[in-house]
C-alpha cells in the first residue's frame, strides 16, 4: 500500500503558480523530477517554467497523465486540493504545506485510507530518490545515490544527517520527511516495511524528536522482528521542556509522553543504535554497522 | 489557543451543553449581588489559564452573599502563580452526587479524534490513566462516519448507566462532540462532568482550539494574544507578536537555528557539551537577512543571554543571506556578547567570507561550533 | 414545500449568494419609494407559487417610480391563473450579459444530489433538455465527500468561463450546494444565473424543501400550509389539516383505498371500465373506523362527486374497522350516494357482515367492484 | 451483493419497544422469523414477545448474534439506526420506516455501498421468504411456498397481486417491497439479476407505479438478456395527473418522465407481458407463460 517514487513517476504539481510552486518547480526540473504538469484554478492555460498549468488536476491528468502529486497550495486550500489529488487517484500525494488544521488532515487521511493513496506529510520537506526524482523542498546537493534509506519528521535535521550520509561515501536511496504535524500520513512503521523489501536499501537512517509515540511505536515494530536490516537513529529534544511546542506543531511533550529519553530507550530497548549527536548516525552505519 | 473555562463554558452552552447558572464578575460588588440574587451558596473561580487552581487557591466556597464578597475581593486582590486574577467566575454551588470524566482530544495514532471518558472525575485524564486505568472508556471516532448517537449510548452503557441518565449522558457526549468538531478543538474537557439527582452538569470546562484553524475562528483570533497570559512567558508572547518561533529556557547560550528539528538538536548538542541553552529559535525555512537580524536582536537584548550561537543548513535559506543579517544585527545593536555561527549549503563560501570579514567565527559542523560556544561562554 | 421567490432569495442572501437589490411591497406607495431610492429601472415581480409567470403577467418592467406604482397596483388588483397577488417582489433591474441555467436536485439512479447547468439560462431545465442537450453538464455529488471546490472549478469551466469569471462562477455553485443541502432541497434553482459586465447574480430563484426534513427547519415549516396556496387545490389544502394523502381529480367517482400504489390501481381500474376518477385519497396503513369515516364523509360532501368505490385490502387495516367506518359515516351524512366496496383479507367475513347488514354492496375482487361502481355512476 | 433471506436469517429488530416494533415482531415470530434480539436505547435488559432487547445493536449482536436487521425507529432517528445496522454489518437491512429525509436515505445508501451491505427501503412493506421468514409488515396469510418472486415499488398492490398469485395456485418464492420514495435502495434490476440466479423461481411479477425511470431500466436489463426468465407487469397510476404526488413520495410525473405509458410500453417492447388489471399479471404467468 506503501508507494514510492522513481525517475518514472510523473508529477503534477498542485500550486503550481505560487512563489513556492514556481520556485521548486524549478528545481525539481533541475533534480530530474518527471514533471508533467500543475495546476492552479484560475490559471489554466499558463505556463511556469514550460510546464503547462490546468484548472483543475483531473484536467492536467487527462491532458498530461501523471500518477503522483505535490502540493504547495495555502494552509487554507490543502484539504480540497487533496482530495481533488485523492479522486484523481495520484499516488503519493506530498503535501508540503505547513499550518493545515488537524481536523482537515484527518478528513485528508481518511479519504485516502480509503482509496488506498498514501499521503506524505503534511508540514514536510517531501521525498527524494537520490539521483532519480525529489518530490520535495530539499537541497538536492546533500544527496548522493547510495545505499541508506532516510526516514525523518524534520526538514533540517534531515538535510544535516544526509549531508553526513553522503561525506562518509554511503549515499542514499529513498529518504522521506514525514512531516512535523501531530498528525501525518505515512509513519515510520509503514516505511520501516517498505525499506525492509526494498532491495537497495541497505540501511536505514531514523530521525525523531519528541511528541506522540511514532518512535516508540517504531521500536515494537523493529523488536517484533519486522525491520532487520541495520538500523541508527537520532532523536531531537532533549533539552526541551514539557508543555512547550518546539517549532514543530507535533513536537511537544505532554503528560510525560513524548520525550526524548523515552524514545531512545525504546529504540536502543529494540537493537537500535541512538546515536548522541547527529553525526553519529552516519558514523554508526559506516564503522559500527560496516555499510 | 487556551480558552478560559467561562469562554470555554459559553461555547458549550451554546451548544445545549447544561451549565451551572454563573456570572462573570470583576468587583466584589457583583459578586454579592449575584450570590443574594440567586439565594444559594455559590462558588468563586478565578479565570486564569492553568490547571490546578483549586489547589493554589483559585476556587473557593461561600455560603452567603457577604462570604461571596469577602472572598471575591480577597482573589482579585492576589496572585495566583504569578498570575493576577483580574476575571472571575462565581456560580451556583452544584450538590455532587458523582464526577464524570468527559473528554476529546486528537489521536496520533489512529489519526482521528478519540474521546476519552472515565468514571472517576475529578482527577486529571492523565492522572486517571495511571492510577485507574480499566476506568478509561476510550472510543475512536471514525472521521468520515463522525460520532453518532449510538457510539455515545455505547459509551455512556459502559460508565455503567442505563436508562434515562443513559439517554441524557449520550446527549452530551454528543454535544461536546458537536463543539468539539466545530471548533477545531484538540481538547474539549468536561472535567467533571458531575451528576446530580436532576441531571448533569458541566461545572469546568476546557477547550484548547488548533491555532492553524483560526482563520475560520475569526472570533476567537481575535482573542488570541489575551490567551497567551500564563501559557506562555512574556517574552514568548513578544517573540509571537514579531512572528518568531521561540520558547524561553532557563541556560545563558541564545541559540538561533533554522528548522525545529536541526535547532532543538543544536540546543541538545549544546547541552550535550555542557552549556545551557537560554532559549529556542527556529528561523523558520526561507528566511531573508532582515528577519535574521531581527531574530538575533531578539535574543542578544535579552539579558539573561551571554553568548549567541547561529546554525543554518542552507537550503532555500542562503548562507549569505544570513551572514549578512548576522553583521548587521551585531552592528546595530553594539553589544559585545560572543558570536558563533555554523553555517553549510547554499551560498557557503560567501556567507563564510561576509562572516570573517566582521571578525566572527564560523564552523562547518554543529558539533565544533558547539563545543567552541561552550567554551566561550564559560569564560564569561 | 415550494418557497415563493423572495422567500428563496432571503436564504440564498444568507448564504451570499448575490442577489438583486429589492424589496417586499404589498402597496404601490411602497414601490413607489423603493424605485426612488434606487434611481434605476425596476422589474416587479408577483411572488406566486407557479411557473411561467412571465407570461402569464406576473413580471413586468418599470423605467420611473410612478410606473412602478401604477404597474404594482395594476398588479395587485388582477389575478393571475387564479391567483390573487398579495406580494410583490420590486427589484432593481439587471443588465444581462448572458443567462445561465443551474440547478441541484435529487436524483433517483445514482441516488445522490445532482448538478445540473447549463449555458442556455432562462428557459426550463426540461425545455433545454429537449432543445439543447448537449448544453447541460450534469455532475453527480458523491454523498460522502460532497461537492467541492474543485468539482464547481470543474463545471464552472465547462460552461465556458475561464480565470475570474470561472472563480466566481465555481463559488455560487457552491454556495447554491450549500443551500440545497442544508436545507434539504429537492430542488434548488438559479434560473437564470446572469453574468453582468460586473459579475454573476442570481435574478430568480426556486427552493424546494423536501416536506419529510421540516422537523429540522422549523421556521419553513411554520409557513408549509401558506405555501400550498397555488400548489394545491382548496380542497387539497383542507385535506393536508384532516392528515389524509388526497388528490382531487375531475371525475365524479370517489376513491379511497389503503396503500398508494392499491389506491392507483382503483383508479385505473374504474378509468379502464370507462368511470372518471373524482378523487385519490389513500388511508395509509392501519386506518380506524374514525379516520375511515372522516376520509369518506371528506370525499361525499364534495358536490362533483356522484358515487364512492372504497377499496380496502386487510392487513393492518381490518375489514371490520373499515365497514364500521363506511356505515358511521353514511348514518353520518345521510347522503344517498351510492357505495361500492371491495375488502379482502383480515376479518373480511365480520366485515362484510356488517355492510350488508346496513344494505351496502361489497365484493371480493377489484376489477368486479369497479365494473359495478361505473354502471352505478353511469345510471346517475 | 444482493443478501436476500430464508430461514436461516437471525434478524435483529431496531425500535422493537414501539408500537409498530411490537405489533410485527410478534407477527414476525408468528410466521416463523428468526427474530434473535431487538433495540432500543434506554430500553435494555427488556423483554418484548419474549426477545431480550439491548441498548444498541452492537450488544444485541454481541450478545446474541444476528445477521440481518429491520428498522421500525421514527423518521427522525432512522439515519442513525441505518448507520448502526451498517456499522455492525447487518445485511440485509430493511427500513420500514416512511417519511425519512431523502438526504438521509442517501447517506445511508452511500455508507451502504461502501461496506456492500442490501438496504431494503425506505418506506417498503418489507421482504417476505415465502413458507420461511418474513421481515416485513405484510400480511402472512396470502402468501403460499411456490415459484414466483414478487417485486413491487408499493405495499397493499403488492399484496394485491401475491393473493392473485397464491389464488392461482403458483404460490411465492421471494417476495420484496423496493419502497415508495425517490431513492431507494435495492432496485429492481439489482432484483433481477438475484431471481436470475435463484433456482426456486421459476417467473417474476414486476409490480411498478408512475415517477422515476425504475421501470423503463429494468425494461432495458431485460431486453439486454440480463433476465431471461417468464416475466409479468403492472403498473399503477395511469389515472395519475402530472405533477401530483399519488400518495406515495416517487409516485410524480414530473417533465413529461415517469408516466405509466412510458413504462408499459418500455417493458412490452422488452417483450415483459404488462396486464392492465393488478389480477392479470397471476393471469398470464400461469396461462400465457404455463408456470
Amino acid at each position: 500500500m506503501v508507494k514510492m517514487i522513481n525517475n518514472e513517476t510523473k508529477v503534477i504539481v498542485q500550486g503550481i503558480t505560487g512563489t513556492q510552486g514556481r520556485f521548486h518547480t524549478k528545481l525539481m526540473l533541475e533534480y530530474g523530477t518527471k514533471i508533467v504538469a500543475g495546476s492552479t484554478p484560475g490559471r489554466g492555460g499558463q505556463e511556469v517554467e514550460g510546464v503547462p498549468v490546468y484548472d483543475t488536476v483531473i484536467e492536467a491528468k487527462q491532458a498530461k497523465g501523471g500518477n503522483a502529486s505535490i502540493i504547495y497550495v495555502p494552509a487554507s486550500g490543502t484539504l480540497d486540493a487533496a482530495l481533488e489529488a485523492i479522486e484523481a487517484k495520484l499516488d503519493p500525494i506530498v503535501i508540503i504545506t505547513e499550518g493545515i488544521p488537524v481536523r482537515d488532515t484527518i478528513e485528508i487521511l481518511a479519504h485516502a485510507k480509503q482509496k488506498e493513496i498514501t499521503i506524505i506529510g503534511p508540514n514536510t520537506p517531501g521525498i527524494i530518490k537520490a539521483g532519480e526524482s525529489k518530490m520535495g523542498i530539499m537541497p538536492a546537493q546533500i544527496f548522493s545515490p547510495g545505499k541508506i534509506g532516510i526516514i525523518s519528521r524534520s526538514g533540517t535535521l534531515f538535510y544535516e544527517v544526509a549531508a553526513h550520509i553522503t561525506n562518509v561515501g554511503l549515499g542514499e536511496t529513498t529518504c522521506i520527511g514525514i512531516g512535523g504535524d501531530p498528525i501525518v500520513g505515512l509513519d515510520y512503521v509503514s516505511l520501516l516495511k517498505w525499506f525492509q523489501e526494498d532491495s537497495e536499501t541497505k540501511g536505514v537512517a531514523l530521525i525523531g524528536e519528541i511528541g506522540g509515540d511514532a518512535e516508540e511505536r517504531a521500536a515494537d515494530f523493529i523488536a517484533s522482528g519486522g525491520f532487520t536490516k541495520p538500523i541508527s537513529a537520532y532523536i531531537a529534544g532533549r533539552a526541551a521542556i514539557p508543555g512547550k511546542r518546539m517549532g514543530h506543531a507535533g513536537a511537544i511533550i505532554s503528560g510525560g509522553t513524548g520525550t526524548a529519553e523515552g524514545k531512545m530507550n525504546a529504540l536502543r530497548a529494540a537493537g537500535v543504535y541512538v546515536g548522541l549527536k547527529p553525526i553519529e548516525v552516519a558514523k554508526t552505519l559506516k564503522n559500527v554497522l560496516n555499510l | 489557543m487556551k480558552l478560559l473555562e467561562y469562554e470555554a463554558k459559553e461555547l458549550f452552552n451554546k451548544f445545549s451543553i447544561p451549565i451551572p447558572k454563573g456570572n462573570i464578575v470583576t468587583d466584589p460588588e457583583s459578586a454579592k449581588k449575584f450570590a443574594e440574587g440567586l439565594a444559594k451558596p455559590v462558588v468563586i473561580k478565578a479565570q486564569i489559564p492553568i490547571g490546578g487552581r483549586g489547589k493554589a487557591g483559585g476556587i473557593q466556597f461561600a455560603d452567603t452573599p457577604s462570604q461571596a464578597y469577602s472572598l471575591t475581593q480577597q482573589m482579585l486582590n492576589q496572585k495566583i502563580r504569578e498570575l493576577s486574577v483580574n476575571k472571575i467566575l462565581i456560580e451556583e454551588k452544584i450538590l455532587i452526587k458523582k464526577e464524570i470524566y468527559l473528554g476529546i482530544t486528537v489521536d496520533r495514532n489512529s489519526k482521528s479524534y478519540v474521546i476519552l471518558t472515565s468514571s472517576s472525575g475529578g482527577m486529571d485524564i492523565e492522572e486517571i490513566a495511571v492510577k485507574q486505568p480499566e476506568k478509561i472508556v476510550k472510543k475512536i471516532i471514525e472521521p468520515i462516519l463522525g460520532l453518532r448517537s449510538y457510539h455515545a449510548i455505547y459509551i455512556a452503557k459502559h460508565l455503567g448507566y442505563s436508562s434515562k441518565k443513559m439517554i441524557d449522558l449520550a446527549s452530551i457526549i454528543l454535544k461536546l462532540y458537536k463543539v468539539a468538531f466545530e471548533t477545531d478543538a484538540e481538547l474539549a474537557e468536561i472535567n467533571p462532568l458531575v451528576e446530580t439527582e436532576e441531571g448533569f452538569i458541566a461545572t469546568d470546562a476546557r477547550l484548547n482550539v488548533d491555532n492553524n484553524s483560526l482563520y475560520r475562528h475569526k472570533d476567537l483570533e481575535e482573542r488570541l494574544f489575551e490567551s497567551y497570559e500564563g501559557e506562555l512567558t512574556q517574552r514568548e508572547i513578544e517573540a509571537r507578536k514579531m512572528d518568531l518561533v521561540y520558547v524561553e529556557l532557563d541556560g545563558d547560550i541564545g541559540i538561533i537555528g533554522n528548522g525545529a528539528g536541526l535547532t532543538m538538536a543544536t540546543l541538545d548538542t549544546v547541552m550535550l557539551n555542557g552549556g545551557k541553552p537560554g532559549n529556542f529559535l527556529d528561523l523558520g525555512g526561507g528566511a531573508n537577512p532582515d528577519r535574521i537580524s531581527k531574530a538575533i536582536e531578539f535574543v542578544l537584548m535579552d539579558e539573561h543571554i551571554k553568548s549567541l550561537f547561529v546554525n543554518v543548513l542552507g537550503g532555500i535559506t542562503r548562507c549569505d543571506d544570513t551572514a549578512k543579517g548576522i553583521v548587521n544585527a551585531q552592528k546595530k545593536l553594539g553589544i559585545n556578547k560572543p558570536i558563533v555561527v555554523r553555517m553549510m549549503g547554499t551560498n557557503e563560501e560567501e556567507g563564510k567570507k561576509i562572516l570573517s570579514d566582521a571578525g566572527i567565527n564560523s564552523y562547518d559542523t554543529m558539533e565544533a561550533a558547539a563545543d567552541r560556544i561552550v567554551k566561550l561562554t564559560e569564560g564569561i
